[in-house]
């Protein structure tokens, strides 16, 4: 087993004929990923490494059985493009495209309320679940199959601590980059949610980094009702107050949203903080043995 | 929720008061009159154009508490804006808020000055935990809102907009009854926050504030002051407020043109990374190790080697720094592509400080091979760790 | 799905072409250059206008198919306008819509005619079991939209607005795209839909059709026919749009100015009940006993004295009626002040009709009793099942 | 027991201080109906037959416990009134106002989705629970306590099935008014789910109209899953097509939402009709026999 995507996933790529779209679609394919179809509107009829291309979200799905969207397009068109898959009933739509308006997430977040459909990102690495399946643009060959979850607001930060855990013989179940914005489709707590249902799933990573609650309401949920040991660490320790950290939603302000202050509270949740990134790999091995 | 505000305040492009109230009047929120002035003549002549006084003469620096510091002032008449004007431009405005450097003033807002009978706050900023819409309102104006939500929760009045609905009037009546504003009230301060709320959307803030907004003694409600961030990721559908950009300094405003995430910091440890939380670690990392960064550079997970060299260059112009961190984790950004940016931008340079480079990930040992074919001198880490460890050894 | 749009379209007032392309052009969607004449003579006023023809001359009416009744002509000129206008107006059209008795034209619509070269449907409604707005088009263009979900379902496309993100892009999109409309019509379509979605809130259309929406040779798109009803319960939010209303009769528009609910049928029964589908089941009432109503009058669940009497004059001045059938049952009207209506309406009138009457609910035995005091000859039915009987007794 | 409303049930009334809703207010309470408090905005600190007046329904719930609300207001600001008994988490709504617009509906029910909370009508004359509870603007005389469940688009005529299942000897649990307009909050379907979990209701009178397809749609959940006798009534069998017959959602068209095709449909699927208005007393009676 694995969440949200395996074998039977088959993923449409809006804005596969893009330079990113086709570039991360191809390393998908090669990675084995099942991209049946590529959406970009005025170019149907085109091919992209034998891909058929699309006009419209809903005709690629008459043409064929898609259940994931894997997102490209630019910033001002991708709020477009997420209630376009929504409205195709996909089940799981990954939105890469960095920069989306937050006032276009709020109206794409309360339109998706109540949805039977999960959104990962925007502005995230996307998924992977080792040997099986790829939907992201993250560097497939650190990866390996194993007990290990993991879900991270970070990008190359997630790599640095696959890498590190697949170093110390660990392999992962499924990596999830929820992403860095301030108003995200997947929390930490809807990703534990199922990986606490996933029986391969032994342990969890969770990468966080200072700005908003996320951290703390995962805390809260791991606390009451997570079955499985998570294994944590905070980025931004030394970051300034008041300074924006790359991702839009890391920012801290007059003491709240540290890293100090998010490492506190998952500690006083029986959750195992480590310290020094370098040594992540190291302590999530002894942290569940 | 009150600190969600002030994130979401910083992901955004800061405007002045006198910036904030072109555009609040524009949509209809009432303020007092006035004008900009980058001169003492120039503010001379906005009180000529305003008539008789009294007015106020405000300086226009991108911090609050601005009053504590000086820089408002009440003049009576034309003399005294002129001769207020003269004090506080050029002036290094010191607040709570901008530090012990304080701020260059460059501009003053010139206005009517208003006999006020009751302070009040009003803002609408987005509640990251609710991803929606929130206006928040207080009696206690003038206040800090983090103060109030600290001090006097109970006196914060949240109003959630849900999208389908946009702003209801029961909403209005929720916050006018809970202001306790006097009832002849009610009509112009439901037009005001509705004209208020359609800022939010018109312009795509991530904060709109008015504080204090004013009853003054004839009755009027006015802005009196304002303050509206935009968030940057929609500044493509509002290319006409792009002109009113301005950098914390010119570092910052050089990465931007190179389309780099950078920010200056105070320490000795330059530093250069791929990814926003991997750029973060490292700073920590150089923090365990007795170091502390001179700067954030975040070349992005998808850099090209132009990107690398041109982050490179703008590590090694900046005399502060005596040691130069590259830390990549290759992904989509290759390390030898990575490695060439670095080649490029140093093939013209006299490097002065040690270099200490880390590359993991796609192309690793091209990138290493490249980097020692070019006559470069630098350090090679092998991990994280060793990063740690080579920079403790160096400083 | 296709007569959700019937059903809303009759929850309306009805606009005349003319005043709906009025209404389009207003917001941006693009009609045929052209204006309403009421004589002959204005028609010629309008051709000049408009420049060279050839023109076409359409009768305003309210009903659909103007074409097969001859309601619709070709002009070539100025001169075969005034000769097509002086046929056209005063004509009583009867087309598929209309009934055999036909419609009388008052008013024609004088346009530039334009040649075709494609013709498409589209629309946009609430869709009731969705309760959303759906947009519907069709390359079937020209046809009913009835005949089209009925014989070409799979032509028919459907796009359900959701009101939390409006009419999105990709929506657009699916339209355009499931039209196969040429590429090069893209962003003018796109405009057009977007401003043609707009007209649905802008004036709280319960539906906006264009049939057909074409494009000309010259690769223009324009709306050639159009019709807008407007949601009669949000009337009070345009009341510039009042002076358009028009009746189906004389009857309608009086009962109108009593706000009472009077529908004219074509039977003999006149009948006053209160509560809408208590007045619909007494129709099936009079039906079983063997009658057929000369009209539906429901005073409403809670009507006064007023209204009953107004109601009540209405019916008695119907020369069809050969008897009254008056079924209240007491809820919020109470009997006895049913009763003082009746009796008031009819206390200078001479009645040469039978009345029957069936009071129950609140104060039924005062009513009764009042009535019976006052002079008026009636018969009592004490419960549906008596009314049946003796209106069976009775025709 | 009962459905909707009972003795638990706490009203707030949103328009107390008007003609309606200060007359409707005091039949209510005559009936045993608590209402506890009203609100028009500012008229705060008046007070009607003892009940206190408030300017927001969250003023009011702050000061009294309450789980249910009366709309009398206006149709312009009835969308509003509804929206704001909502967000104050009131679980049944009972909206009495006609007239309002449809694309304010249309705002107002997707606002509701997916909430915790019943609205009933707009346009309807509420609802009673007899020896309980009224909630609505029916007579309460002619309702007596039993089994049968009523629900109806209409007023007056359910009033009439009332009077004749009361004078046939069969009391009601609860009679619900689920109003006339083509946009309404809870539908045959929602309001039969109820009585199909209510222990106290036997058997269902269901009075429908032309126009629309809840009939249908009710048909079709009878037949699949309601396991008491359902009766029901259509009127409008001789109205013309293409005329608005009081009702906003009354009208037929096309040969579409005919009554008879309604009947047809019902009893297709095992429910007994009643053509007879006259007769829906005694044959209930009968058909639950």
């Amino acid at each position: 087993m694995s969440i949200l995507i395996d074998e039977n996933t088959r993923v449409v790529v809006q804005g596969l004929t893009g330079k990113e779209g086709s570039f991360h679609a191809r390393q998908c394919m090669a990675y084995g990923t099942r991209i049946v179809a590529g959406v970009t509107p005025g170019k149907k009829g085109q091919e992209v490494d034998g891909v058929p291309v699309y006009n419209t979200v809903r005709e690629a799905c008459r043409a064929h059985a898609i259940n994931t969207s894997l997102i490209f397009v630019p910033a001002s068109f991708a709020a477009d493009a997420i209630v376009e898959a929504a409205d195709a009933e996909l089940k799981v739509i990954v939105c890469i495209t960095e920069g989306i308006p937050v006032l276009d997430m709020v109206r794409v977040l309360r339109y998706l309320d109540g949805k039977d459909c999960r959104l990962i990102g925007p502005n995230c690495p996307g998924l992977i679940s080792p040997g099986k399946c790829k939907v992201g643009i993250m560097p497939g060959p650190i990866h390996r199959p194993g007990p290990i979850g993991v879900v991270s607001r970070s990008g190359t930060l997630t790599y640095e601590v696959v890498d590190q855990l697949t170093k110390a013989g660990l392999g992962q179940s499924t990596c999830v980059g929820i992403g860095g914005d301030p108003l995200i489709g997947s929390t930490f707590v809807d990703i534990l949610k199922l990986f606490a249902a996933d029986d391969d799933t032994g342990a969890v990573v969770m990468i966080g980094e200072i700005g908003g609650t996320a951290e703390e309401e995962a805390a809260r949920y791991i606390k009451e009702s997570f079955p499985k040991p998570v294994i944590s660490y905070i980025a931004g320790r030394t970051a300034p107050p008041g300074k924006r950290m790359g991702h839009a939603g890391a920012i801290i302000s007059g003491g709240q949203g540290t890293a100090a202050q998010k490492m506190e509270t998952l500690r006083q949740h029986g959750i195992h903080v480590v310290e020094n990134i370098g040594e992540i790999g190291t302590e999530t091995l002894n942290a569940i043995r | 929720m009150a600190w969600a505000i002030k994130f979401n305040s910083d992901i955004a492009m800061k405007l002045h008061e006198y910036q904030a109230k072109v555009l609040l009047a524009r949509e209809g929120v009432p303020v007092p009159p006035g004008e900009m002035a980058a001169s003492p003549e120039e503010a001379g002549a906005v009180a000529d154009k305003l008539g008789q006084g009294p007015f106020v003469v405000k300086a226009q620096i991108h911090a609050g508490g601005r009053g504590k510091g000086g820089g408002i002032k009440l003049a009576e008449d034309r003399g005294a804006v002129v001769e207020t004007a003269q004090k506080i431009i050029g002036m290094n405005l010191v607040t709570p808020q901008t530090g012990p450097e304080g701020k260059l003033v460059r501009k003053v807002l010139v206005e009517r000055a208003f006999p006020v009978e009751k302070e009040y706050y009003l803002a609408v900023t987005i509640d990251r935990s609710r991803a929606r819409p929130v206006i928040l309102a207080s009696a206690a104006g003038g206040m800090d809102i983090e103060e109030i939500a600290r001090s006097k929760p109970h006196l914060l009045i949240k109003e959630a907009i849900d999208p389908v609905v946009g702003l209801m009037p029961y909403q209005s009546r929720n916050l006018f009854f809970g202001l306790e504003m006097e009832p002849a009230l009610g009509s112009a301060f439901t037009t005001l926050l509705g004209n208020f709320y359609r800022v939010l959307a018109a312009y795509d803030c991530s904060l709109a504030e008015i504080n204090p907004l004013v009853v003054t003694r004839d009755k009027e409600i006015l802005a009196l002051d304002a303050k509206l961030d935009i968030d940057d990721n929609a500044l493509f559908r509002h290319k006409e407020l792009l002109e009113w950009r301005e950098y914390e300094n010119t570092w910052e405003e050089e990465a931007a043109r190179y389309r780099l995430n950078y920010i200056r910091l105070d320490g000795t440890v330059g530093m250069m990374v791929n990814g926003a939380g991997m750029a973060m670690a490292t700073m920590d990392a150089i923090a365990l190790a007795g170091a502390r960064p001179a700067n954030f550079l975040d070349v992005g997970g998808g850099a090209n080697a132009e990107a690398v060299a041109n982050g490179f260059r703008l590590i090694l112009s900046d005399e502060r720094v005596k040691l130069v961190l590259i830390n990549i984790f290759g992904g989509i950004l290759r390390c030898d592509v990575l490695a060439e940016g670095v080649i490029n931008a140093v093939s013209n340079l006299e490097i002065k400080v040690p270099i200490v480079v880390r590359l993991e990930g796609t192309n690793k040992d091209r990138g290493a091979e490249l980097l020692a074919q070019s006559g470069l001198n630098f350090t090679v880490a092998g991990d994280m760790n060793e990063v740690i460890s080579v920079i403790a050894n160096s400083v």
